[in-house]
């Protein structure tokens, strides 16, 4: 009989860092306890796995870290139900179960030899973060053409990851924008929309894939801009969010018409996401 | 035949209403798809009135379906609908110039459970009215039974037959039944708590928490139930029978002085359990405590939200 | 072979000593799937369980693992079983949740377990329900597949008939007679005589539902339905679960529970927003996944034609007269 | 109601003390305490031999 995939992997929480000014978002890192385990949790960029704090409950998160950086999985979580205020209370040291990697993951394979076109809004950031390190990877950078990042929050405190963009923003291969809604004093950067500045770069659908994560509003007013810029329905992918419990396509809560977002997804092409209801 | 003539008045005022677009939507029911059940319909064109029906088997509480609404609505409502509705104008739940209540005197409604014990689980074929008794036919069974006997419990001790609140009557009043004595909640009273605990468990250990007590409820209508709250978990999920009592105890903490005593949780529960074993306690307490009947009469307050000076407190620990 | 009724008991005896035996146990009104411990116990006097026997295999709260801290310790059953008198219906819902339970990438243990170590001794229905339609939905009252054994009631015998290897493995330790040809013959007039009299039409089915997501047949179809999950816990083929934590501080259990897509929290996110907000949407998502997207996934309706989900809806919300109103559309 | 579900007698109290009533309500704890200490470890509503894991599973 195979694994049991309900039964977590034990994992301690060797980093409990609050990423967001009004600490609503914590990022962390937890650490494999032997070699073993690690191997037994080979994932992908864009997948996601359920973090079980013993006592509270389980629940679905994207995973931040990439498969590049070995030895630990990072977390960033939004303090919302039960499960993730018990975890922004968790203090470093302790026992957690993380079972997964679960669902699929970006097609990096089909990525390779494009330009690739990053959208991320508000916290959703998790497992876009995952993919740009493991495209920034140098053995992994050269299958890839231009690498465009938009990034946007509603001002600078809630933008994540502040010293992974600096070295970024440094970096000459790829191109990072990041804006916020309303100005703010001491930022230097954009500020507008998702959506406006997306025009504004217009990035060339030519031979390039487009990735969008974020809110539904967000989504929503910024496709009509990329298909203006020319970007087709199969050009364009996204990772949906649905409440998941089993995490493995059997409880048949998380379902969008006939495909279950924890096993045929998260990660769908716009083009699967049109045959399909919008029920989500 | 006393139904019928009751059937074609109510499709008739229907129709008219219909016509007059003094409403938008009739609330009634029609015949069921298995026999002796009738089942809610929703008629919104005059021509759809002929499917509307009257007979013992009408066992639902409409009210259920006329909270909120914005759009103006008759219901065809029986003595323990009205209660309801009443109960529920007065939680400004239900606005009562959008409402037009179709009264129908009603002398009780007809037990699926106790005719499933009649036939000893066969399954009905068909049914006829003749008088005050039923035919029951099933394969290879034909019996006739007063219709009193299959009568619901609630129905038994109901003593509201004629609806309280209406703007039509149909059909003549029905005689009122002598007071309730809560006859079954003092024996149970009478039991020492280890035999109730053991009745009560054998009771809820059937219970498959499937909510249709609480959805059937016309007075249940909270946006988050306490049962589906993960933060405090008030009640486990699964089906432990301390659990499962824990929340029939709940649902009445919260239906006291608000539950009707309609009876629709007992009908809906698919295993038959005796859910008004509890929910009459608190009735009874109410009646006694604060001399308090829910949805009598439409300038009453709910009984919890109001207190006089003279309001007993016998439960209060005397020093 | 042969048995006669009033030997059953303790056939049920001998197979107690080997096996957990669960058999339907008269519970006031309706019977109910339990174990036994002495063979009297069975009743087989009423056609169907009020709730299925799949809870033997998939029950409604089942402890995936207990807890104390990060030491875990699985409760995984594999003691070896037989459910007794389960009708061909629901013998065939356990072959399309094996589809769930075992899906391409996963195994879920705890059932597969079960399924495994549970063998099926099935009972043909003589007179079926006007409620049933189990020939419009791939089973009969006599249907065989699934089933280890199959017994037929022919007045005061049964005629034992072996299916699968390890029904005939089961059925040769019980040393019965054979049967003789007047007894099959009873039988075999047993079978034609037992005719489901309801039909439903599925043909123009699945076509429909492929197109008719944002009909507006949906907002009639609903209106009466309450929102319970009565006819979610009562139906056969119904898998969706919930999983919760029960524990005080960190030591406790992980627990597997039945859920109903009838209930809203069963979407509800976690920021607030609920994809399916109303009974409409809910209801539209019972019916799409039990005629349209396990036909698309597992190339079967999720539907065996018990009839309890008409039986059990406390405002008669009848599953046929949904199925011909969409067809009618 | 709660006795009538099978909590013991004397387990369930009500009292009604105002704030300025320090010493009155230090009394009502200790005379409470003592009541429901005669009446031993509460056994829960459902008769023990089934309250025993954790959960409602039967398993």
């Amino acid at each position: 009989m195979q694994r049991n995939p309900y039964l977590p992997l034990p994992m301690k929480l060797v980093k409990n860092y609050t990423e967001t000014e009004d600490k609503l978002i914590h990022t962390f890192t937890f650490q494999f306890m032997s070699e073993e385990d690690e191997k037994s949790f080979p994932y992908m960029p864009g997948q996601f796995a359920e973090i079980c704090v013993f006592g509270k409950g389980e629940a679905p998160f994207g995973i931040a870290s990439s498969p590049t950086e070995p030895g630990f999985l990072k977390f960033s979580v939004a303090k919302v139900g039960v499960v993730s205020t018990a975890l922004h209370l968790m203090e470093e040291g302790t026992m957690v179960g993380v079972r997964g990697p679960l669902g699929n993951y970006y097609p990096v394979e089909q990525m390779k030899g494009k330009d690739i076109v990053i959208i991320g809004g508000g916290f959703a950031f998790t497992t876009l973060r995952s993919l740009i390190n493991y495209m920034l990877k140098p053995d992994h950078r050269g299958d890839y053409g231009k690498i465009t990042v938009i990034y946007g929050a509603r001002n600078p405190g809630l933008l994540l990851y502040k010293d992974e963009r600096d070295d970024w923003s440094r970096r000459s291969d790829i191109d990072l924008i990041c804006t916020i809604d309303r100005p703010a004093e001491g930022w230097t950067g954009k500020v507008g929309f998702i959506p406006t500045v997306t025009k504004e770069v217009a990035p060339s659908s030519e031979n390039s894939l487009a990735i969008i994560c974020g809110p539904p509003v967000m989504i929503k007013f910024t496709q009509p801009e990329l298909e203006a810029c020319g970007f087709k329905p199969d050009q364009m992918i996204m990772s949906l969010e649905n409440r998941m419990k089993c995490g493995i396509g059997m409880c048949g809560r998380c379902n969008v018409g006939n495909k279950y977002v924890c096993k045929d997804g998260p990660v769908f092409t716009r083009a699967e996401l049109n045959q399909l209801p919008n029920e989500y | 035949m006393r139904m019928q003539k009751l059937a074609s008045a109510i499709q008739d005022a229907a129709k008219k209403l219909l016509e007059e677009k003094k409403v938008d939507l009739v609330v009634g029911f029609s015949r069921g798809s298995l026999p002796l059940r009738s089942t809610p319909c929703f008629i919104r064109k005059p021509e759809d009135a002929a499917k509307l029906t009257w007979d013992c088997s009408c066992e639902n509480n409409l009210a259920n379906y006329l909270r909120r609404r914005q759009d103006r609505v008759a219901v065809v409502a029986k003595g323990c609908d009205a209660r309801s509705i009443v109960a529920l104008i007065n939680e400004n739940q239900i606005d009562r110039n959008n409402l037009y209540i179709i009264g129908v005197p009603c002398s009780g409604m007809v037990d699926r459970v106790k005719v499933d014990a009649a036939l000893e689980g066969k399954d009905l074929i068909d049914v006829e009215e003749k008088g005050d008794t039923l035919v029951l036919k099933a394969k290879g069974v034909t019996m006739e039974v007063k219709t009193g006997d299959l009568m619901h419990d609630t129905c038994k001790v109901c003593r509201y037959g004629n609806p309280v609140v209406y703007d039509m009557m149909i059909g003549d009043p029905v005689p009122a039944k002598p007071e309730d004595n809560f006859a079954d909640v003092a024996a149970f009273e009478d039991l020492s708590p280890a035999e109730r605990r053991a009745a009560l468990a054998a009771e809820f250990s059937k219970c498959i928490r499937c909510y249709a007590c609480r959805n059937a409820c016309p007075m249940c209508y909270c946006t988050e139930c306490f049962v589906d709250c993960s933060a405090p978990v008030w009640v486990n999920k699964s089906t432990g029978t301390d659990d499962n009592i824990m929340f029939q105890a709940g649902r009445v903490f919260h239906s006291a002085g608000r539950c009707a005593d309609c009876g629709a949780c007992d009908r809906a529960c698919p295993m038959g359990i005796n859910l008004r074993g509890m929910t009459r306690k608190m009735v009874k307490e109410v009646k006694e405590l604060f001399g308090y009947e829910t949805g009598v009469n439409l300038d009453d307050k709910p009984a919890l939200a109001e207190f006089k000076a003279d309001d007993p407190q016998p439960f209060l620990v005397k020093e | 072979m042969i048995i006669a009724k009033n030997a059953l008991p303790g056939l049920l005896d001998k197979l107690i000593a080997e096996y957990e035996v669960y058999a339907p146990v008269k519970e006031g009104t309706y019977s109910l799937y339990k174990q036994i411990c002495q063979g009297n116990e069975a009743y087989f006097g009423y056609l169907n369980s009020k709730t299925p026997p799949k809870g033997i295999l998939f029950p409604q709260s089942e402890k995936l693992f207990s807890y104390s801290g990060a030491q875990m310790e699985e409760c995984i059953d594999s003691k070896k079983k037989v459910a007794f008198g389960i009708r061909p219906c629901d013998a065939r819902s356990l072959l399309l949740m094996d589809n769930v339970f075992k899906n391409d990438q996963y195994t879920d243990p705890y059932y597969m377990n079960r399924r495994e170590n549970t063998l099926l001794v099935g009972m043909a229905c003589s007179d079926p329900a006007p409620t049933c339609f189990c020939t419009s939905m791939g089973s009969g009252p006599f249907d065989k597949n699934g089933l280890d054994v199959l017994l037929t009631d022919i007045g005061a015998e049964y005629l034992v008939e072996e299916v699968s290897a390890k029904g005939k493995e089961l059925m040769a330790k019980m040393g019965l007679s054979a049967a003789g040809d007047s007894q099959k013959a009873a039988a075999a007039k047993a079978k034609e005589s037992a005719e489901v009299s309801c039909r439903v039409s599925t043909d123009a089915l699945k076509a429909k539902l492929d197109g008719n997501f944002y009909d507006p047949i949906w907002d009639s179809i609903h209106e009466k339905c309450l929102g319970c999950g009565s006819c979610t816990y009562s139906c056969p083929t119904c898998h969706c679960f919930d999983i919760v934590d029960e524990a005080k501080d960190c030591n406790g259990c992980r627990v597997r529970n039945w859920d109903s897509c009838m209930f809203p929290l069963f979407t509800l996110h976690g920021s607030g927003h609920n994809p399916r907000t109303s009974g409409k949407e809910r209801m539209r998502q019972r019916v799409m996944h039990k005629f349209k997207y396990f036909v698309d996934r597992y190339n079967d309706m999720a539907c065996v034609g018990c009839g309890r989900c008409i039986k059990n809806c406390p405002v008669n919300l009848d599953i046929r007269e949904v199925l011909s109103d969409i067809q009618g559309s | 109601m709660m006795e009538y579900i099978g909590v013991d007698e004397g387990r369930v109290n009500f009292a009604w003390v105002s704030a300025a009533e320090g010493g009155r309500f230090g009394e009502l704890v200790k005379e409470v305490t003592e009541k429901v200490k005669k009446l031993g470890p509460n056994k829960g509503i459902v008769p023990s031999q089934e309250a025993g894991c954790c959960c409602g599973c039967k398993s």
